[in-house]
Formats: structure tokens, C-alpha cells, sequence
């Protein structure tokens, strides 16, 4: 279970994140949608705390973090506790795909390297690149690295998948594979929060869907009634506008 | 490179007081390298005071512009590179007894017509870089007005720059120069105005070991010239005696 | 003045015998130099505070002055004032601390500017997967920004080759020294110089193909399609 | 030993008089080197027969030797082959020959690397209105390769004003010889190199703000948007 | 009047161009299409002398060129009287605009500078760029850079024009100023060649349209007659796959 608790994000005088509350559920599955510049990103690093956020609380499980002043410590736990896929995938360019994926095992989670393999291993199987294990991300094709990015989050056992965008640097014809894997994730019931501007793959995916804008949660609910039948007027523009892109 | 640091005798028949001498060997036949070892009149010398005094003995080389500094930075006990007493060394250093007195001259090239210091004035006078030569040479170049253009060198032969005709003048220490003349049947000659006449003596650092040394060296020196061993080597290497004062 | 072939056939064992204090004191320099660097172009690139200002002026000191001034005042104008230190530091030593402090800013500055074009989200990626800042930076923007700064570490090596030549000045006897030396009591500077600058061409060409055999090396080690 | 600031308001007015030869040297290196650069450059990025071979051995030998001996090789082993020279060539112009060519095999090298990294339509367009190889090369090609090389061409630059350091070994009258002799004849090395590696800071110092300034100015010039 | 006489061109092993006749007569407008690797665009550069011909003959006017033995003087009057539009514009990049069209007249055809200046106006205003006489090329946008490309090789009063793709390195919405200027030009009577992608286009600007492939010319005739009844079977399959792109 996570909780995030009136979460607040400005960069010098430009406020992006003003007052969030969210409540997920173990094994729910929550996309936020909404227009650009939003701070939609923003919010999700600042829950992998890659930004720190100005104020507000984050509990995942039992342990609560104290934005307004958190230690190196707390920083380090909702790290490793919560796992960020990227839209530019971000795969490590010095690593072969197998060490992609065991280079958090072995230095965060401190595992040994042959247990950090075999774990590897599997994750790769699931994420259908075993063949590609030696192979270095410049080998790969958009769609197959976003696939090792995902598999190397999902190495960590993160108590939440945060996906920022995972299929927008994708050419049309690769984003199927990345969106097929996200929804094999859901069906195990990984949690997961993903920002994303596939209002189909949103409404099929998800359990609830946000709609973000300007800083706050204007909206949310169930995937299809917040898509096919929205109450707020502004996400009904929005869901106007991205249908007819 | 791993320099042992200057340890005390005291009696002890392995701990041999170390002395690491500088010079720049290339400064023929005082002191110069040929085929990696270093030899000539200054070696003997103090080969011949360590064997005296029991001395290990080292020769470390460095840039003659250098071998002072070296000597401050404690990298070398003495130098050994036909060094003058000045008064403002005998200020900050130990000089042993002299073992040695030259003059220094103005040295030219046999086919020019200079004939004295003012021959010469405004023409370019080669020396040693940072060293007494540097030193006196500027000091006569104002005392007698004469305009001297002083090219510094340091390393370089000077008696070959005057026989290609870089420099007019050479000004060196006269016994060197003659040696060299006549080793390599240059043509250079000698104005003969003997105008700064120098003692030379080994420096030490003025702390307790340099004093001891200075005192040791001073001691071996005196028994060397009484003994005829100084002159011989004189002779042996420049074919004189430099090791005795005319003034 | 004719060419003497049969000095230079004698000076060249001698040389190749003083090239070892050459290598010796360049390896010791590029090794402790190159360590050095890595701290100060961190220090820089993460703009620690205090620090990273007081590492600017040092980079900008040691590129900005000539190394021979550098020697000369460390050995002759510093040292001497720790009367205590003065019998400790041999010349080798002092121009091994000149030589890798000197070396370490030009390689710090080749490192920082390769640090900043690994695309930050290599240190993102790191950080959100859990690694401290110094665990990512050492483990994956270090070994990425090495590759992308051989070329301009290369050069700072072979520089730090040449620059040896200037530490006769303060007493290390090398193979410039050497040639000098030999060169002025068989008046054959010719000779010498020619010697000594074939002996320091073909160091540094061993080091130009060196360099080319890393990159390609390096280049597959992190997956380029040949 | 106590630090001599009055040694050193003594000094100051010295080092400046004979900064004047640091500088004088420097500019003229800079511009001699800079202008054989131009042709060594386009000679080996277009690959010229002959003359491209020799230039590159030209650019390795004096890339891959220290300054220092291609001096004394110069001034002691050359020059005194051709007694006819010796009383023509004064150390001054000696040091100026050495410092030109050297440096111009780095410049070179910029500019070689800047000339190829212009995109070739820009010498086929030149060539398509009817320009020749060399006037598309001098008018189209070199002005926008230089704006790329001016990073890597102004470290050539403080490189030389820093290598001006070396010349006093051939007996040029410079900053350096003048802080030797001063420093020693008052036993005050410390204050004298002090205030030689400053003079030479400030001097680099300068260049570096020049080279900023000419960035700025070189961008505006080929229209980048500020 | 502008004749090719059996132009070959080889690139190593790689024949290119495999023996080309074509006369132009003054004032005519031709387009070349074809599939890719043809040698259209080598073709162009053969007669611009960007590439010198293995094989062949160029005559402009009176002066005939053989290319078997051509000489240094033979190329620089070839280039000084044909004029070529890249696809990738290549305007001077440290040269403003109107400098970029005085270039050519003051080294080439050594114009006074004051002289030069007046036509480059007047060729600024043709191409509709005159308030953008003193920028530099990286603030143009695409088609501006490709109109001034154009004036910079119409101020030399060439024999002809040559293009290689004038537009197909625009975004779409800029393709049509370009498109629109080249019309103008064949309204007044330039003597054009023009390799271009843009079918429309070729049919209504030229008075005659001639097919490539693999080095020859395989079809040629009147526009509209090659492109809507094309006779050789290779043209209307060409035709076929580039109007369904
Ligand atoms: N590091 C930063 N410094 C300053 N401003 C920032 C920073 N990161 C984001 N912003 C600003 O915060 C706002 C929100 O950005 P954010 O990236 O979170 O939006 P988003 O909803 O993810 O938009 P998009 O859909 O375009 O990705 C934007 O105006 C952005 O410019
Ligand atoms: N400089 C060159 N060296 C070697 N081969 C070349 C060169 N220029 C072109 N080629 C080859 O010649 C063939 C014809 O090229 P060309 O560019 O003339 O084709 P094109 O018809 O213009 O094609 P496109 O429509 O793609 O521009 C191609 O196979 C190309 O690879
Ligand atoms: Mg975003
Ligand atoms: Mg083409």
C-alpha cells in the first residue's frame, strides 16, 4: 500500500506540483493522464526521489517518509523501494543487457553475483529478451530496450513500477511490444503507476485513472467510466483533443 | 631516486656517513660525463676524501643553474663544480678549505683582434647561467661601463659558441678553458686581463651536519695538498697546478 | 662537422638505459595524475560548494603556468622552507608531485567536460534503481566518460612523457639530461639531440598506437557495431 | 625564512620589463605557426600526393617530441652545420623558428580536425557556383572551421605564451632567466618563481578571457541564435 | 541549347551511369524521376562537374566539353555555367543571406561589390527574402534556406538550373513555397533540370519528363503524356508505387 500525502513541487517561483493525495492499493494499477507540462513526471520523480518534493509525505507499507525534511537515509529507501521506467529507456551503455539488470542486484540489494544472475535470467525470459543477454543497448531496437529497462526495474521487487511516458520514444510499429508486457505486469498484479498518453491502453490497463492538470488531480476513477464517461469538463476537452491527434 | 638521509657515524664500522656530491658534469674536465660516468678533477678529489674520511660516497647530477638550489633542497651535501667563495655564500653556507684558485678570464676567438675588455664592448659575452660567472661578469660589465650583450648558458660548451662565432667572448674560469683549448686544438685565445681571480671550496648547509663535514673535508683537503696529492691530480687533468694561491 | 654515426651507436644504450627513469617517473605521473583527476573533476562537475571553486583555480593555475616555474618553485622556492622535509623529498620525488599535480588538471578537465556529455539520464537511471551518487558515478558515468575522454587523455599522457625532459632542472638525471651530458664532453650535440628526440618519437608512437588500440578495444567493450 | 614582499615590489618591475620578450615571442609564434598551420591543415585533409605524408611525419615528430630538445637540437646541432647562418640566427629567432613549427603541428591538427568536420556541401556548393578548390577552401571552409578550432587553437595558443618559459636554455633573455638571477643572487627563489608563475597566469589568464570573448563574438558573426 | 552526349560514370565497379543523351533546348523545363540509386542525382553532379563523367560529351551553347580528357578550365567554365540546388541547401553558413548571393558574383564572375549587392537585391526580392538580406542562414526556416539556395544559383545567370530534390528535405508545409517559386522560374523561361519525388509537381512545371533507371533513360516524353500514359511497363510501375506512398 501507497500513500502519498499532499504532496507539493515548485522550481524557483513556478509551482508544478500543488497539493497531490493518492492512495494505491497493493497490486493496483493507476494511470494519470493529462496535458503537457502538467507535472505528471514531475510527480513521479519526485516519488522515485529524483526530485525532492517541498512538502507532503510519502508511506509506502509501513514506513512513511517526511518530505518537508527527509534524510539521505529515506531518500535511499524510497529508491529502492519504488522503480522508475523512462521514456528514453536509460539503459546503462557501458553494461551488457544480463548486467543491466544484475548491476542493482549486486550493488543496491547487495546479492551475489551468481544468485544475481539466475534472477536476471528469469527476468529476461519474462520480458522475452534471453537471447539478447550479452548484447550492449546499442544493439537493441527502441522497443527491446524499453523492455530491459523494465525488466531492471522489475528486478529490484519494487513495492511500485512508476512508468513515465514508457512508449512515447517509440516508433509506431514498437510500441505494441512495450504495451503488451505492461499489461502482463498487471495481470500479476504488480503496482504500478503509469503516465502515459494512450488513453486505449489506459482504459484497458487500469484500474483507476487520474487526470492531472496544472499540479492537481482533477479527476479519478474507474478506467472506463473516467474515460468513456468523464464528469469534469476539462478532462472530457483533454480526451477530446487526444482522440482526435 | 631513494636518497638515505645524512646519518651521524658515530663509531658504528657499517653506518659510514653518506655524502651526496652535485655537480653538473658538464663542465669539462672539472667535472663531465662521457660513456654514463662521471668523472674528471672534481671526482678525484672527492674520491680521494671519502676514501680519507670513510665516506659513502654518491655524484648526483643536476643543471649547474640548479646545483645550489639542490644543495638548499637537500638533495646534495656539496657541490662540487669548481664553486667560488663570495661573501654572500660564506653568509649562508660552510666552506671547506680551498682546494683550488683560478682566474677568470675573457676568452675570444683567435682569429678576431679583440685584445682587451673594451674590444669587446657591446658585443655579445657568453657565461654560465645563475652561477658566480653570471654573477662577476655582469659585476665588471658595470664596473668598467662596457655594454656587454651577456648571453647565459647553461650546459652548452661556450668555447664552441665563440668558434662558431655566436658569441665574441667567452668568460670562464682560465684553467678550464686552457685545458679544453688545447685538448681540442681550438682556436681561442686568451685576453690575459685576469680580471676576478677565484678560490674555490666545497659549500655545505649551515647546520650541524654541514659543519662537521665542512670541518671533515677541510681537514682532508689540507693533508691531500701537503701530501701532493691535490697537485697531482691537478696535473694529471690540466697539465698545471691550480691548487696552490698565487695572489 | 661530420655526422658521427659511431656516438650515436654508443649513446644509444646508454639512453635506452635512462629511458627507465623516463617511463618510470612518466607511468608514476600519468597513474597518480590520473587519480587525482578523477577527484577533482568530480568535485567540479557535482559543484560541490567550496571545494569545487578552490578546484577551478587549481585547474586554471596548473594549465595556466609554465611547468618549469612550477618545478623551479615547488623544489627551490617551497621545500626549502620545511627544513624538516627538505632531507625526505628527493628530486624525483618533487617532479613526480609537480608532474601528476600539473597533469592531473589537464586530465580533470578532459574527464569533466566527458562527464557532462554522458547524457544525464545515465545518472538518473542509476540514482532511481537505488546507487548513491558516488556508486552511479563510478560504476556507470566514469567508465561511459573514459571512453569519450581517451583521445584528449591520451594526449595529456604523451605530454607528461615530453615533460619529463624538464626535470633535469631540479637534479633527476633522465635521457634529455643524459644526451646533454654526453653530447657536451664529445661536443656531438648534434648527435645527442637527435638521438634522444628518435628515443622520445618512438616512446610516444607506441603510445599513439596504444591509444588506437584501446578505443577500438574500448569501443566493442561497450557494444559499438564495428 | 621569511617571505620578502619587498623583494617582490622590486622584482614585479623587472619581470614585466622582460615580459615584453615573452609576449613579443609569443604573438609571433602565434601568428608565424598559425599561418603554416593553414597550409600544413589543408594539405593533409586533402590528402596531397607527397606533401600529405611528409606533413603527417611533420605533425607526429612535433607532437611526439619535447620542445625543449627540438630546441637545443635546433640552436646547437643545427644551425652551427651551416657556418654561413650561425651569426644570422640569434637565439631570439632560433626560439621563434622551434616555437612556430612545433606549435603549428598542433594547430594543425585542429584545424584539420575542424576542416573535416564542416559538412562537404558546404565546399560542393562553393565548387557548384563556380568557385575554385582553394577560394571555396579560404572563403567557405576555413572561416567556419576556425570558429569550431578556436577552443582547441587558443590552449595552442597559452601552450606557446607557457613553452616561452623554455627558451632561456638557449640563452633568449626572458622571465624566467631574469627570476633565476635574481632569485639566486638574493638567495630569494621562492618570492622570484612566485612571481614568475603569476606573471604567467595572469598573462594565460587574459587569453582565456580573450578566447570567451571571441566565442561570443564568432558566434554572433556565423548567426547563431543568442 | 544544351546537349548530353553518351555520358557514362562509373564508381569503381559500380556503373552509374551507363550512357545518357539528352538535348535541351533554351527555355525548356525537364524533370527526371526514378527509383532511388538510379543516378539521378550523379547525373546532375556530372553535368555541375561535382563529379567528372568517365565517359562522354557536354555541350552548352557553342562550347562543347569532352569529358574523356577534361581539363582543369573545362570544369571551371562547366560549373561557372550550370547552377545547382541541393537537396540539403548548403547555403554559407558564415555568410548572411545576401553575402551568400554576392559571393558567387564578386570572386567568380568578379563584380564590383557595390554592383553585385544591387543584383542580389533584386534577385532577394524574386525569391521573396528581402527582409532577410542580413540574417544568417540558421535562422531560416527549411524553405527560406531552399529559396535563397535558389537565388544564389539564379544571380549567376547559369545556362541552367539544376535540381536535385529541391524539397524533399522540407517539412511538408514548407514544400509548397519552394514548389511555387520553381513554377515561377519555368513561367519565365529558365532553362531547368529537375530531379524531384513530387509527381504533381513534375507533371504541371515541365514540358517534358523523362524516366530513369539503373543509369538510362528508359521513357521520355511529353509531361503530362509520360505520366499519365506512361508506354514502358517499369515507368507506370514506378508510377503506381510513388502516387500510393
Ligand atoms: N528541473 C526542472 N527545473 C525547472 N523546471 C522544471 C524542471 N522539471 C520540470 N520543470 C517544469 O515543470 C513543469 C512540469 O513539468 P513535467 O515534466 O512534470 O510535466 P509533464 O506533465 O510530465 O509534461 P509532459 O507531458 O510534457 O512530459 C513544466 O513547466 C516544466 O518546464
Ligand atoms: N561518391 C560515390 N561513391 C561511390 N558510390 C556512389 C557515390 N555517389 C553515388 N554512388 C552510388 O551511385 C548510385 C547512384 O547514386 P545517386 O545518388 O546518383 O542515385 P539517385 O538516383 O540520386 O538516388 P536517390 O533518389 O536516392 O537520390 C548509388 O548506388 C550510390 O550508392
Ligand atoms: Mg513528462
Ligand atoms: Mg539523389
Amino acid at each position: 500500500m501507497i500513500k502519498l500525502k499532499n504532496i507539493h513541487k515548485a522550481f524557483g517561483n513556478l509551482e508544478v506540483i500543488k497539493g497531490i493525495d493518492l492512495d494505491i492499493s497493493n497490486g493496483e494499477v493507476i494511470s494519470i493522464i493529462g496535458p503537457s507540462g502538467t507535472g505528471k513526471s514531475t510527480l513521479l520523480r519526485c516519488i522515485n526521489c529524483l526530485e525532492v518534493a517541498d512538502r507532503g509525505g510519502i508511506q509506502i507499507e509501513d514506513f512513511a517518509v517526511n518530505l518537508d525534511n527527509i534524510t539521505k537515509h529515506d531518500k535511499l529507501w524510497l529508491r529502492r523501494n519504488t522503480a522508475m521506467v523512462f521514456q528514453g529507456f536509460y539503459l546503462f551503455n557501458n553494461k551488457t543487457v544480463l548486467k543491466n539488470i544484475t548491476e542493482g542486484l549486486i550493488v543496491v540489494k547487495k546479492m551475489k553475483k551468481s544468485e544475481a544472475e539466475k534472477k536476471a535470467l528469469k527476468i529476461l525470459k519474462q520480458v522475452g529478451l534471453l537471447e539478447k543477454k550479452d548484447s550492449y543497448p546499442s544493439s537493441l531496437s527502441g522497443g527491446q530496450k524499453q523492455r530491459v529497462a523494465i525488466g531492471r526495474a522489475l528486478a529490484l521487487d519494487p513495492k511500485i513500477l512508476l512508468f513515465d511516458e514508457p512508449t512515447s520514444a517509440l516508433d509506431p510499429e514498437l510500441v505494441n511490444e512495450v504495451l503488451v508486457l505492461i499489461k502482463e505486469l498487471a495481470k500479476q498484479k504488480k503496482t504500478m503507476l503509469i503516465v502515459t498518453h494512450e488513453i486505449n491502453f489506459a482504459r484497458n490497463v487500469s484500474d483507476r485513472v487520474c487526470f492531472m492538470e496544472q499540479g492537481m488531480i482533477l479527476e479519478q476513477g474507474p478506467a472506463k467510466e473516467v474515460i468513456d464517461n468523464p464528469k469534469n469538463e476539462r478532462t472530457s476537452q483533454f480526451l477530446n483533443v487526444v482522440r482526435h491527434r | 631516486e631513494n636518497k638515505q638521509e645524512t646519518i651521524d657515524t658515530s663509531g658504528e664500522t657499517d653506518g659510514k656517513t653518506k655524502v651526496v656530491v652535485g655537480t653538473s658534469a658538464s663542465y669539462k674536465p672539472w667535472a663531465f660525463q662521457e660513456n654514463d660516468e662521471v668523472q674528471g678533477f672534481e671526482m678525484d678529489v672527492w674520491t680521494e676524501i671519502a676514501q680519507r674520511n670513510n665516506y659513502e660516497l654518491e655524484f648526483k647530477l643536476g643543471q649547474f643553474s640548479g646545483l645550489v638550489g639542490m644543495l638548499d633542497a637537500g638533495e646534495i651535501d656539496t657541490v662540487a663544480h669548481q664553486m667560488s667563495i663570495t661573501p654572500e655564500r660564506e653568509e649562508k653556507y660552510y666552506f671547506s678549505e680551498p682546494y683550488a684558485y683560478s682566474f677568470y678570464d675573457l676568452f675570444v676567438s683567435e682569429a678576431s683582434n679583440y685584445k682587451s675588455k673594451e674590444d669587446l664592448k657591446g658585443k655579445k659575452v657568453g657565461c654560465w647561467l645563475g652561477g658566480n660567472g653570471e654573477a662577476t661578469l655582469r659585476q665588471i660589465n658595470d664596473e668598467y661601463d662596457l655594454g656587454f650583450d651577456i648571453v647565459t648558458y647553461d650546459g652548452a660548451s661556450l668555447e664552441n659558441e665563440v668558434t662558431i662565432g655566436r658569441i665574441a667572448g667567452l668568460w670562464q674560469g682560465e684553467i678550464k678553458t686552457k685545458t679544453i683549448i688545447e685538448e681540442n686544438d681550438l682556436a681561442i685565445r686568451q685576453i690575459n686581463e685576469k680580471l676576478v681571480y677565484e678560490v674555490n671550496a666545497y659549500p655545505f648547509r649551515k647546520d650541524e651536519v654541514g659543519k662537521k663535514l665542512s670541518q671533515e673535508v677541510a681537514e682532508s683537503i689540507n693533508d691531500m695538498r701537503e701530501d701532493g696529492t691535490l697537485e697531482q691530480l691537478s696535473i694529471k687533468w690540466f697539465g698545471i697546478n691550480t691548487t696552490k694561491s698565487v695572489e | 662537422m661530420n655526422f658521427d654515426f659511431e656516438f650515436i651507436v654508443r649513446l644509444i644504450p646508454i639512453m635506452l638505459k635512462y629511458s627507465t627513469v623516463t617511463i618510470k617517473l612518466s607511468c608514476l605521473a600519468i597513474l597518480i595524475g590520473f587519480t587525482i583527476s578523477f577527484f577533482v573533476a568530480i568535485i567540479v562537475y557535482t559543484n560541490i560548494p567550496i571545494l569545487s571553486k578552490i578546484f577551478k583555480i587549481y585547474i586554471s593555475f596548473f594549465r595556466g603556468t609554465p611547468l618549469m616555474a612550477q618545478l623551479f618553485c615547488f623544489y627551490f622556492g617551497i621545500i626549502p622552507l620545511f627544513p624538516d622535509f627538505v632531507l625526505k623529498i628527493s628530486s624525483f620525488q618533487a617532479a613526480l608531485v609537480i608532474l601528476s599535480l600539473a597533469s592531473s588538471a589537464y586530465m580533470a578537465e578532459s574527464l569533466r567536460a566527458a562527464i557532462s556529455s554522458i547524457h544525464r539520464g545515465q545518472m538518473e537511471a542509476a540514482q532511481s534503481i537505488g546507487m548513491t551518487y558516488m556508486q552511479a558515478m563510478f560504476r556507470i558515468i566514469l567508465p561511459q566518460a573514459i571512453k569519450v575522454a581517451i583521445p584528449t587523455l591520451f594526449s595529456s599522457f604523451i605530454n607528461i612523457v615530453k615533460d619529463t625532459s624538464l626535470v633535469f632542472a631540479i637534479g633527476v638525471k633522465e635521457m634529455m639530461a643524459t644526451a646533454q651530458l654526453e653530447g657536451a664532453s664529445g661536443y656531438r650535440y648534434l648527435e645527442a639531440y637527435i638521438c634522444v628526440l628518435f628515443v622520445y618519437w618512438a616512446i610516444t608512437s607506441v603510445m599513439g598506437y596504444a591509444q588506437k588500440h584501446i578505443e577500438v578495444k574500448l569501443g566493442k567493450s561497450v557494444g559499438e557495431i564495428n
